[in-house]
């Protein structure tokens, strides 16, 4: 059972220069009770994904065409009204920046209470769920947290604090975009660890959006590695990070100075830059910075199909 | 050369590209070209008193009519742009000058030097600019100059504190501190690293500022207190006109009209240019 | 809380006091002898020497400046020089008419204001936006007192709808408010534009933050997500803009009050200035520009009361 | 030694005026860098290492110590006397494109250098020159720093820094706000650059993985002060003070199969306003013990592996258990 299946999804903006392909037939599932990872370098497309699901995306963008299956709802045919009933009710978001992911002149409790306006639950009744939610995510002496204003905490806080508020009508699905990159490194564990036993008790899906493969390989049961725009490469964690097939995942593997046990003075790197997505090449999307390229690279864009351990590459038998 | 050229010539193809910022230089130029040319465009002279002539509707000969004193009011209007701009252009370079200094200074001394700065502009900038003009007329006697030295006195705070907000604020900024850590002096840093960032928008903003500095002239002179008679001003037109508003009504339109098109035309091509070029500085509202 | 309203309040005392010092030395400069100007050529030496004492020209600078200083902050800015009154008690028998004015021009730009750049900034590209967008920028760029003579030619001279001159018959408030309108209009219109451009900015800047993003994202409505998440923001920088805008619209109400024919402090600075009453024209200038920083303190205040970021700071 | 760094201190003044407080960021530092060597400054946020770099560099008066380089001292010297010496110091600092002034070409930001020391040269010729060595090509010398990629910028920043053929660079983040794919053209290029030139380095960062494939030797730092320090390869291989295995922990291994192992630090780092009592890292030590709270721990200087630590951990040591339900 899945909760959240993408289908074909291509979403374009209309920018000066042209229209720009942000996504481009992008397809994967989120298993129920799974954390699925996406991973993908600046430009791959990972902000656009999360703002399409939760039909958020700018005024200038729009969804071509796919599907993104949420039970019985293709939310990219979702109106305003009905998309609205479902974020923070079945699927909720935690957002990159701790700072600011936080009203400054609306105190916790008060926000914390906006957020169970769906409920019918008592105001007191729901300042209990409050704390009861603040507690679970350790923040101290929860019930003065309440009266408290976001500026009043610290980031790792306030982080905590989003996760809370992301949690509190036990969701289907969780979106957790970079949640912990803003994070020294020694709060990111706390936070993975904390995420890692409420996604369990809770029972949630989780969409984990990274750049950091050390926290994916570490939290996600499946990972979905992106690249301008393009699943290039999708499976399960310990397939992706133990058989890379698709060039670019086996390449930024190598690129992570953490995967390096012994100590080299020369590093590997990919050479060469992520294409203009408004003039995409007519071939694969990564051909140009490959060390695998043939002919047919150029010319035929690579397809995936469906299921299991897959890579978007010629190279690759399907 | 030519590639400055070309930017010119592209930047003035997106303003004109902008129904509003076509409008404003049609505004502009209308009313600069009144003023340069003046006594080609009116056959009449400014200051000819003609007693047969008083209170003459608009017609072909006079176009605006004439006032009190049977002058031409199309001529004086034409001659009156001609004190507007020019007080607006070097009250608002000298404004600019004044402030640019300051307010790097403010921005880049020392801490107590800054916060006198600010103190001393905040106190200027708390007379009510209406107010201190006349305080200041009365005690220099009205001119020309001492309306100069009211609009430099309104706008050096202004643009003291913008310079000075962005130069604190660049200080800090790491290409700032690169250059410093290369040894870079302070003239150095001020004059390649913080000036050529803050003087743009600024720019802008003194264009902005121009309807501002047209409209304190012309309303010292509405009061009396500009320029001295017979000189032409919209200021002293628009008050013939109030004095004999009920009977001959053209005379106020007289002045007013030439002020609500510069004052339109200045500050549609001001917005314009914002939008093309800085538009961060929208959001400052 | 406290220490900031120590602070600001501070502050307010030390830009009362430099305005002072500026406007002493600004009467310092005057060319020639004040006494000699204030009494006109006809007047003896011995005349001149006696008003000379009594104003204290005679003692060295610091102690004028210092005497002129004490007594200003106790409210004794002197006496004027035709009937001998205290300059403080005729500048404050005027004041209420500006203050009403300047309330008339507040009222016209809040209630246009604030809902115009509420609406243009939701429905921010659209045709109202841009109808809006040149309509603010219109009434900020034309002169207040171009605006008053033009209001004067079309609602009163010609159309007959409102009366031209006067404040209105004492004690008849309807009366008092029909003559109030032409008047605030002509002093607030250019900052129905000012507001309107400056909520629409904050709310842009406001709605773009991440938090509201959040709020999006956990399913509030998008009343409660503009009105109570972004407005409320949005607000704070209006709050100190309208302390500004008073000291604008003061100097309009100068114009106002001409071309109205209204009592008020404008009108008076400027018969002052016709017959050469130079106390009475400082004292004027200098309650203004008290009652400006006061006004400023108070919007400052308010805003630091709004935000808790700002209320909860010592 | 081409520098010295003896027991410096940093003092901040912060809070409203009625309520001053001074905050110690940089606590007593002290280490030595040999010419040619590369020295890596470990820390989180708020353990003072890019005020410590600053200090260095003279762009930060310090309250107590003494900096030498190449034999003089530096702190607290004023801009003239400093002025000489920067020929031979450079910095790079965090942000790559922020780090040069938009309004300049690339061609102007690399001659920058030559131009604030009065040294008359072909500039045009040592651009290029210098462009190439980072492995960019002349057409970038008209570029304005926007329209660079963040390595692209990176690279620039290198240019500059080794433009005057220095002694020793300071670098602050080298790898921040670069992708991964990226990262490493940056560390190969310096590490080549390092071996051309014969340039000691002082490398600033949090992530420890960077340290250790540049890093001779390093030292890691918490609230302002030095916890460990010694030979980069010794300490990867057997971490003795708890925050430096949390750090290396914490910065795992992208293999689903060895990631399980980190340690958690629940707390929070401490405000420099209300430093801990003891052993600083007392209140977030996983192996803490009651003396931590009460005695701070001694280092002597001079050693070759310092540790403040009053119970240095044994080589591959775990936490002990912890009760994690709550």
């Amino acid at each position: 059972m899945n909760v959240l299946e993408i289908q074909d999804l291509n979403v374009t903006f209309a920018t000066e220069g042209g229209p720009l392909h942000a996504l481009r037939n992008v397809s994967f599932d989120v298993p129920e009770h799974r954390i699925v990872g996406v991973v993908g370098e600046s430009g791959c497309g990972k902000s656009t994904l999360i703002n399409a699901i939760l039909g958020l995306l700018a005024d200038n963008g729009q969804v071509d065409s796919g599907r993104i299956l949420f039970g019985d709802h293709d939310l990219t045919r979702l109106g305003p009204l009905e998309m609205q009933s479902l974020r923070g009710l079945r699927i909720s978001t935690v957002f990159q920046d701790p700072m600011g992911a936080l009203n400054p002149v609306i105190s916790v409790g008060r926000q914390m209470l906006h957020i169970q306006y769906r409920s019918d639950l008592g105001r007191s009744e729901k300042n209990a769920r409050s704390v009861k939610m603040l507690r679970r995510v350790r923040i101290p002496d929860p019930e003065s947290a309440l009266d408290r204003y976001p500026h009043e905490f610290s980031g790792g806080m306030k982080q905590r604090i989003a996760i809370a508020m992301a949690l509190m009508m036990e969701p289907a699905l969780l979106i957790a975009d970079e949640p912990t990159t803003a994070l020294d490194a020694t709060l990111e564990v706390a936070t993975i660890e904390l995420l890692q036993d409420l996604q369990a008790q809770i029972g949630c899906s989780v969409l984990f959006i990274s750049h950091h493969l050390g926290v994916i390989a570490e939290l996600c049961d499946d990972v979905v590695v992106m690249y301008a725009g393009e699943v290039v490469e999708r499976g399960t964690t310990r397939e992706l990070f133990h058989d890379p097939r698709h060039p670019y995942t086996e390449r930024l593997l190598r690129c992570d100075p953490a995967g390096q046990s012994g100590r080299t003075r020369h590093l590997p790197t990919i050479p060469g830059e992520v294409p203009d997505l408004r003039v995409r090449p007519a071939g694969c999307i990564f051909a140009a910075r490959c060390h695998r390229y043939e002919g047919i690279c150029d010319t035929v864009p690579p397809e995936v199909g469906a299921g299991g351990h897959r890579a978007r590459c010629h190279r690759v038998t399907p | 050369m030519s590639e400055a050229a070309s930017r010119a010539y592209g930047s003035l193809r997106r303003i004109l590209a902008e129904p509003l910022g076509m409008l404003g230089v049609v505004l502009v130029l209308l009313m600069i070209g009144g003023a340069v040319f003046a006594d080609l465009l009116a056959a009449a002279e400014p200051n000819k008193i003609s007693p047969r002539d008083r209170f003459l509707g608009p017609s072909l000969t006079h176009l605006l009519g004439t006032d009190q004193l049977g002058r031409d009011l199309f001529s004086r209007a034409l001659h009156g742009g001609r004190i507007a701009l020019s007080v607006a252009l070097i009250s608002t370079a000298a404004s600019l000058a004044i402030g640019v200094v300051l307010g790097l200074i403010a921005g880049y001394g020392p801490r107590w030097l800054d916060n006198l700065m600010i103190l001393l502009f905040d106190a200027i900038k708390s007379f009510p600019t209406v107010m201190l003009a006349l305080a200041l007329v009365t005690l220099f006697g009205p001119s020309l100059t001492a309306v100069m030295v009211v609009v430099v006195l309104v706008n050096v705070p202004g643009y003291g504190r913008i310079i000075r907000t962005q130069t604190l604020a660049l200080k800090s900024a790491q290409f700032v501190t690169a250059a410093q850590s290369m040894g870079a002096g302070t003239v150095r840093v001020l004059r390649v690293h913080i000036l050529p960032n803050v003087i743009g928008p600024l720019l802008i903003l003194a264009s902005m500022d121009i309807p501002v500095v047209v409209a304190i002239e012309a309303g010292l002179s509405f009061l009396g207190l500009g320029v001295r008679p017979p000189t032409p001003s919209w200021g002293a037109i628009l008050n013939d006109g109030f004095t004999a508003i009920r009977d001959t009504p053209w005379i106020a339109i007289a002045g007013g009209l030439p002020i609500i098109l510069i004052t339109l035309g200045f500050t549609f091509l001001g917005e314009t240019l914002r939008d093309v070029f800085d538009p961060r500085l929208k959001r400052q509202g | 809380m406290l220490y900031y309203s120590l602070k600001r309040l501070g502050l307010a005392v030390a830009i009362v006091s430099v305005a002072m010092l500026l406007l002493f030395t600004m009467i310092y400069l005057i060319p020639g002898d004040p006494a000699a100007v204030a009494l006109g050529p006809r007047a003896t030496e011995a005349m001149r020497e006696a008003l000379r004492i009594k104003m204290g020209l005679d003692q060295p600078v610091w102690i004028q400046f210092w005497n002129f200083f004490v007594n200003a902050w106790q409210g004794d800015l002197g006496n004027e020089v035709l009937s001998d009154r205290p300059v403080a008690k005729v500048v404050m028998e005027q004041l209420p008419a500006t203050l009403a004015l300047i309330a008339g021009g507040m009222v016209w730009s809040v209630a246009l204001g604030i809902p115009l750049g509420c609406w243009t900034a939701v429905k921010r590209g659209g045709m109202a936006d841009r109808i809006v967008g040149v309509f603010s920028v219109a009434v900020i760029a034309v002169p207040s007192f171009v605006v008053a003579i033009y209001a004067l030619l079309i609602f009163a001279v010609t159309l007959r709808w409102l009366p031209a001159i006067g404040a209105g018959e004492p004690g008849d408030l309807g009366d008092q408010l029909v003559h109030l309108i032409l008047p605030s209009l002509a002093v607030g219109i250019g900052w129905v534009g000012y507001i309107a451009r400056l909520v629409r900015a904050s709310m842009l800047e406001v709605l773009e933050a991440s938090h509201i993003r959040t709020a999006r994202a956990f399913g509030l409505p998008d009343r409660q997500v503009t009105y109570r998440y972004a407005l409320t923001i949005a607000i704070l920088p209006t709050v100190t803009l309208l302390g500004v805008g008073i000291g604008q619209m003061l100097s309009s109400a100068v114009f106002a009050e001409i071309v109205f024919a209204r009592p008020g402090v404008g009108k008076l600075v400027y018969d002052a200035i016709l017959t050469r009453n130079y106390p009475l024209v400082t004292g004027a200038v200098l309650v203004t520009t008290v009652l400006f920083i006061l006004i400023n303190l108070i919007a400052d205040l308010v805003v630091g009361y709004l935000d808790p970021r700002v209320r909860s700071r010592l | 030694m081409i520098l010295t760094v003896r027991d410096i201190e940093v003092t901040f003044r912060v809070g409203p005026l009625l309520n001053r407080r001074s905050i110690l960021a940089v606590a007593g530092v002290s280490f030595d860098v040999a010419p040619g060597e590369t020295f890596a400054l470990v820390g989180e946020s708020g353990s003072g290492k890019t005020t410590l770099a600053n200090a260095i560099n003279g762009l930060q008066d310090t309250s107590r110590g003494e900096v030498t380089f190449m034999g003089q001292r530096v702190d607290n010297s004023n801009p003239g006397e400093m002025k000489p010496l920067r020929r031979h110091m450079a910095m790079m600092f965090q942000d790559p494109v922020g780090s040069l002034s938009p309004r300049m070409k690339v061609g102007d930001l690399v001659a920058e250098p030559f131009r604030i020391h009065g040294i008359r040269i072909n500039l045009q010729e040592e651009t290029r020159r210098l462009l190439s060595l980072v492995g960019l090509s002349g057409d970038f010398a008209d570029r304005y720093p926007h329209q660079l990629s963040g390595g692209q910028a990176r690279r620039v920043g290198v240019a500059r820094a080794i433009a005057l053929d220095p002694k020793l660079i300071i670098a602050d983040e080298p790898t921040a706000g670069l992708d991964v794919s990226v990262q490493g053209e940056v560390l190969n290029l310096l590490n080549d650059l390092r071996e051309r030139l014969g340039l000691a380095m002082i490398i600033i960062t949090h992530n420890l993985h960077v340290v250790h494939h540049v890093a001779d030797r390093m030292a890691v730092m918490y609230l302002g002060r030095i916890v460990e320090a010694g030979e980069t390869e010794g300490m990867f291989r057997a971490p003795a003070h708890p925050y430096t295995a949390t750090l290396l922990s914490a910065n795992p291994e992208p293999d689903p199969d060895k990631a399980r192992n980190r340690i958690s630090l629940p707390a929070e780092v401490p405000s420099l306003l209300a430093r801990p009592s003891g052993c600083e890292f007392h209140t977030r030590c996983p192996w803490v013990q009651d003396r931590c709270a009460m005695d701070p721990p001694y280092t002597a200087n001079g050693e070759m592996h310092r540790i403040a630590c009053h119970y240095p951990l044994a080589p591959g040591a775990r936490p002990p258990a912890k009760d994690r339900a709550l």
